[in-house]
């Protein structure tokens, strides 16, 4: 009698194998920098906690180069997971549907592009303007 | 050898096995089902059926009309009471369906709907888009896993039934994964094992398709029946043979020539008509659109693709929309396969081989001659079919008659004794299937066996037949059994061979093509899908109004007998389709 | 059939997910202004000054803004980092899930003190 | 003919009864417009090797059995053509995530074990009989859930996924767009039978949305859709169980 011997083949390193697998493992590792932003916010509410000193001196860090660099690659990070996360969300709703028809996948993640663009300039007028 | 006990078995896992299963399952839920398949159910043929399937349900269709139709349609080789049982219990498996889930188009009233089909007097062709076989076998498939009592044997080969004392009492298997044999004893067996189409060279049939069951069954005295009935589909991809279906001109496709004339005018089946008109034009039956293909082929009027002759199949007109909607299967096949968009440009489209009419010689309760074997789906001959296969027939064939098969085999195996040990006749199958692999000595080429069998198909049991044509066909077969047990593989492996596989599945074709040339050779007449050029150019009632029935002998051809047609209440009459068949359709409904 | 067993997933899976809308709608023009437009003079220098801040945290929208962001950050990063290791092959299970949801907990808890703090 | 090419390609081998691990072994195959890769394949075990193992059968792409890695990417190899990868050459392989039993055939047995476990069948608390006819089912009620009734089983998905290739316990996409399929039928009652796998880890917890599943699908089922909008139902009864009198399903 034969047996069955089948191979199984290991999945070291798959996350390299493909360019899907990158951008995936990608959108992953934003995390890390959005954490560290989250991170970087608290700071800044602890500073503002301590008084104008502690503030300044908070204040003092954000304009080094060293954050400066750091904030590069976090805004990027944002942008990044931000359009990942427009572009897959409509699979991971439930479908929307008006007047009995589904509202097709591209216009939720059109409008959610125009969102996100909307929210940016608002807030950019809100610190600059005011 | 492993053993399995079982009470019943059904080789094959397709539509037609599947719904014998959970008949099984359903009315004797006490008894042991195993199915036995080569691949997995849900990869069976019957997932590339297109189409649709039968069953009367409009206010203006009646039983009567689908009766007259399927034998009309079949030139009067019908059992006409098998018949009727098939066109009385269409519709009630079609329901079934839909309560089992088969997602059937709708109308916007929620009811399902019917589309019109070659051949038929009216629309009574239900269909789930144009991927109808396959929602019926994955909800056949699905449904069949709620029952604890139906077990499955996926991807075993079944390369013998284990007959004894007159009565078959199981078969034996090969395990595709291993290479070891399975030994399934059973009170009562169902052959469900699909077509032959794989006998030709261009076919619209699955790789799977090689008429293993009919062999089987063929080398153990049951007649295969029929067999010289061969449907060649109209329109089929030149090259691949892939399927373009009906469907495409019941929804209201045109054929053109390369004048873009519509030349079916030209053979009785006009007139020319613009919307789908049933039994005129585009809606005449298989056998007659293929053969105006071959007379435009004659006169030049075809258009040559890099693959062979073509005509067009144009569905532009039909839009966008309703293409989206009815025929999507269409326009990916045609988008992978051609590279065109078929909403702008026409198909090109051939006939090819598509279906056997005839198969394992059954009775209308799906019985064979040999006790306790039952047959049914593609590979049987129950009698509905005659010379000419309706589109649509077959799918609701399936249900009906697996259904059938299932009970009738339930009740047999209620009756049947527990099984006679069956260890010497398996033990000599499976010596003459390991005889294949351990051959050393062999020279031939398992594919150039095979290659010469479906050209030698091709060329003489085609569209059109003469005496020497088929004549040839015959002979190149019989030497070809000669080469077969010459054969040499490159593998000697027991584990997923599929070359020792694709050895035993070659040695049923060639008995099911001998059994096809050899039927078609001595059937001096022309009826149905069996026209002959020569001077048997018209039918003949009086002597070929009779089944063929093809009885296996060992080292020499088939021994050619014949049998009575059961005609009822439709006596013979000139088949006729367009303008003339209007009064015939106005007679059936009196 | 073993019996299944229902997972914990949809509460950090419902934070994950609020974290993400957030995060995606307002973190990029969020970073832009705090960490690239102030520091480089795309901004005057009290767009973000003490005061304001102050007066922003001061109010209790602005407060809330900013737990909601940086809470809801924090448990969709954390979700996701915990995630990613599993995805590099290292099983950190129960562990895993202890110590990343700790941080965010924590993280939650300190902003929602130091908010606080802040506002007195 | 006049663009007969030529194209190497490079295969899996696997014999389980004599070796203990796979080796790639290259043919040389001619072509033309009309060469699937699944062609190719045939070539080479009618003229090359007939040893060559691999599964095949309906050549339209529709019975889902021809799936392979064609240059790393879960394909139909009936549905791909050998001129679109010409003149670089092709690496054809198992489908990713299965143990394989030879050469390019894989073990598709947990598959169907998961197929099974999500109850892929009608579940009705009374069935109607069949005398009364059909259910009626208007056009947007099937809408809802056609597109998941439409896979072929054809596991690219399942070889598409790392989360199912890290840890085969995930019940996988094509399993859920089926489970998901019944649940969103107008026809069916037996979502409460259902959820305890959905809301089990190895149900749709197993997915982090990587999301290649849709991508390679071939019958455009969009499983990951089918995965993830079924963390959102998880996610409601989850916590409305504690609302709703009757309590959660999995109570
Ligand atoms: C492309 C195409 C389109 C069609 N469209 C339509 C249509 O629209 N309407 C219509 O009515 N009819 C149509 N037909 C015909 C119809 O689909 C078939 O007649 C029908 O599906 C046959 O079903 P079956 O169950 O008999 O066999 P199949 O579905 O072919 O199944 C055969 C089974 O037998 C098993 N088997 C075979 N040999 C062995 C062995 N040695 N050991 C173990 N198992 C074995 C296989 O594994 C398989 O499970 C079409 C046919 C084709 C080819
Ligand atoms: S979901 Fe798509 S890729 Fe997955 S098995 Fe079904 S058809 Fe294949
Ligand atoms: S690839 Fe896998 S992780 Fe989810 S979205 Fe698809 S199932
Ligand atoms: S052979 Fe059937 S899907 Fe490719």
């Amino acid at each position: 009698m034969t047996a069955r011997n089948t191979y199984v083949r290991p999945m070291t390193g798959w996350y390299r194998r493909n360019p899907h697998f990158v951008a995936y493992m990608l959108r992953e590792l934003t995390a890390v920098f959005l954490a560290a932003y989250a991170g970087m916010l608290l700071a800044g509410v602890i500073a503002l906690s301590r008084g104008p000193e502690a503030y300044a001196a908070f204040q003092e860090f954000l304009a080094s180069p060293l954050s400066v660099g750091l904030h590069v690659l976090i805004f990027i990070a944002a942008v990044y997971n931000a359009y990942t996360w427009f572009r897959i969300s409509p699979k991971a709703m439930p479908p929307i549907k008006l007047a009995g028809k589904r509202v097709p996948d591209r216009v939720i993640v059109v409008s959610q592009f125009a969102g996100c663009a909307g929210v940016f300039i608002v807030m950019l007028l809100l610190a600059g303007g005011l | 050898m492993q053993v399995v006990s079982t009470d019943v078995a059904i080789i094959g896992g397709g539509g037609a096995g599947l719904r014998a299963a959970i008949a099984i399952a359903e009315s004797a839920p006490e008894l042991k089902v195993s199915l036995v398949s080569k691949v997995v159910p849900m990869r069976s043929h019957t997932v590339a059926a297109e189409g649709g399937s039968a069953g009367v349900t409009t206010d203006v269709d009646t039983l009567d009309l689908h009766f007259h139709d399927t034998v009309a349609g079949g030139d009067w080789l019908c059992d006409q009471e098998v018949v009727d049982y098939f066109v009385e219990h269409c519709t009630e498996e079609m329901v079934q369906l839909e309560h089992w889930g088969c997602p059937w188009s709708r109308q916007e009233s929620g009811h399902t709907s019917v589309r019109n089909f070659g051949g038929m007097s009216t629309a009574r062709t239900w269909f789930a888009a144009d991927k109808t076989g396959f929602h019926m076998l994955h909800t056949l498939f699905q449904t069949s896993m709620k029952y604890p009592s139906i077990s499955r044997l996926d991807e075993y080969f079944a390369c013998d039934l284990l007959v004894d004392d007159g009565r078959c009492q199981g078969l034996l298997a090969i395990e595709v994964a291993t290479g070891d044999f399975v030994r399934v004893e059973a009170r009562a067996v169902i052959m469900a094992t699909g077509g032959a189409g794989r006998v030709f060279r261009q076919n619209t049939n699955a790789g799977i398709l090689t008429g293993d069951g009919m062999g089987m069954a063929y080398r153990h005295g049951v007649a295969l029946r029929d067999m010289e009935f061969v449907q060649y589909h109209p329109t089929t991809l030149p090259g691949s043979g892939i399927l373009i279906t009906e469907g495409c001109r019941g929804e209201g496709g045109y054929l053109t020539n390369k004048d873009g004339y519509r030349y079916l005018q030209d053979y009785a089946l006009g007139p020319v008509v613009t919307e789908p008109t049933p039994k005129t034009m585009e809606l005449g039956p298989r056998d007659r659109l293929s053969q105006a293909f071959w007379h435009e082929q004659q006169k030049g009027r075809t258009i040559d693709t890099p693959l062979g002759p073509a005509v067009h199949l144009e569905l532009m007109h039909l839009g966008q929309k309703k293409l989206a909607e009815r025929l999507p299967f269409i326009m990916e096949l045609s988008k992978t396969f051609l590279g065109i968009d078929a909403a702008s440009q026409a198909i090109p489209v051939c006939p090819s081989v598509h279906y056997t009419m005839g198969g394992i010689a059954a009775d209308g309760t799906t019985a064979t001659a040999l006790p306790g074997l039952f047959a049914c789906g593609e590979c049987s001959s129950v009698g509905i079919h005659g010379a000419n296969r309706l589109g649509s027939n077959s799918l609701a064939e399936l249900a009906v008659f697996g259904k059938l098969a299932g009970e009738n085999a339930a009740a047999f195996a209620r009756e049947q004794a527990p099984t006679r040990s069956l260890e010497r006749a398996a033990s000599e199958s499976e010596a003459s299937a390991l005889a294949i692999l351990s051959r050393q000595d062999g020279t031939e080429r398992l594919a150039s066996i095979r290659d010469d069998m479906t050209q030698a198909m091709s060329d003489g049991i085609g569209i059109y037949r003469t005496a020497d044509g088929m004549q040839a066909t015959c002979d190149v077969l019989d030497g070809l059994v000669d080469r077969l047990a010459h054969v040499r593989l490159d593998d000697s492996n027991r584990a997923f061979n599929t070359e020792w596989l694709g050895a035993i599945e070659l040695g049923f074709s060639l008995d099911v093509a001998r059994a096809m040339a050899y039927s078609a050779l001595n059937r001096r007449e022309s009826r149905g899908a069996h026209v002959r050029l020569d001077e048997y150019d018209g039918r003949d009632d009086q002597q070929f109004l009779r089944h063929t029935l093809a009885v296996f002998e060992a080292d020499a051809p088939p021994r050619i007998e014949y049998s009575n047609v059961n005609i009822t209440r439709l006596p013979p009459a000139e088949r006729v389709y367009g303008a003339a068949a209007k009064t015939t359709g106005d007679l059936a409904n009196a | 059939m073993k019996r299944m067993k229902r997972s914990n997933e949809p509460i950090f899976w419902s934070l994950f997910g609020a974290g993400g809308v957030v995060a995606s709608m307002v973190a990029p023009a969020l970073v832009f202004i705090t960490g690239l437009a102030l520091p480089l003079g795309l901004l005057a220098p009290e767009a973000l000054g003490y005061e304001r801040m102050r007066a922003l945290v001061g109010s209790l929208p602005g407060a809330l803004l900013l737990f909601v962001v940086i809470s809801l950050t924090l448990w969709h990063t954390m979700h996701r980092i915990n995630h990613s290791l599993h995805d590099v092959g290292i099983n950190a299970g129960l562990a895993g899930k202890v110590v990343f949801y700790g941080l965010a907990f924590v993280g939650t808890v300190a902003t929602a003190y130091f908010l606080f703090v802040a506002r007195r | 003919m006049p663009d007969r090419r030529e194209i190497d390609i490079e295969v899996m081998r696997y014999n389980p009864e004599t070796d203990s691990e796979p080796h790639m072994q290259t043919f040389r195959v001619p072509f033309d417009e009309d060469t699937s890769v699944l062609m190719g394949l045939q070539y080479i075990k009618d003229h090359l090797d007939g040893s060559l193992t691999f599964r095949w059968s309906c050549r339209m792409a529709v019975c889902g059995s021809c799936g392979k890695m064609v240059n790393g990417v879960p394909k139909l190899s009936c549905k791909a053509f050998l001129r679109a990868y010409y003149p670089g050459k092709l690496r054809i392989e198992p489908l990713e995530h299965f143990p394989i039993v030879r050469d390019l055939a894989v073990d598709q047995t947990d598959f169907l074990e998961k197929l099974e476990a999500v109850k892929p069948w009608i579940i009705r608390k009374e069935e109607k009989p069949l005398s009364e006819g059909t259910y009626l089912q208007t056009p947007e009620e099937m809408a809802d859930y056609q597109q998941f009734s439409s896979c072929i089983n054809c596991l690219l998905c399942y070889s598409a996924c790392p989360q199912y290739g890290l840890d085969n316990a995930f019940t996988g996409p094509a399993a859920l767009s089926l489970l998901h399929r019944y649940n969103a039928d107008s026809r069916d009652e037996g979502k409460s039978e259902r959820m305890p796998l959905v809301n089990s880890e190895e149900g749709v917890w197993g997915c982090t949305l990587v999301g290649y599943c849709s991508e390679v699908c071939p019958k455009q089922v969009d499983p990951a859709a089918a995965v993830n909008r079924n963390k959102v139902n998880s996610t409601m009864d989850y916590f409305l169980r504690f609302l709703t009198p009757r309590g959660g399903v999995d109570s």
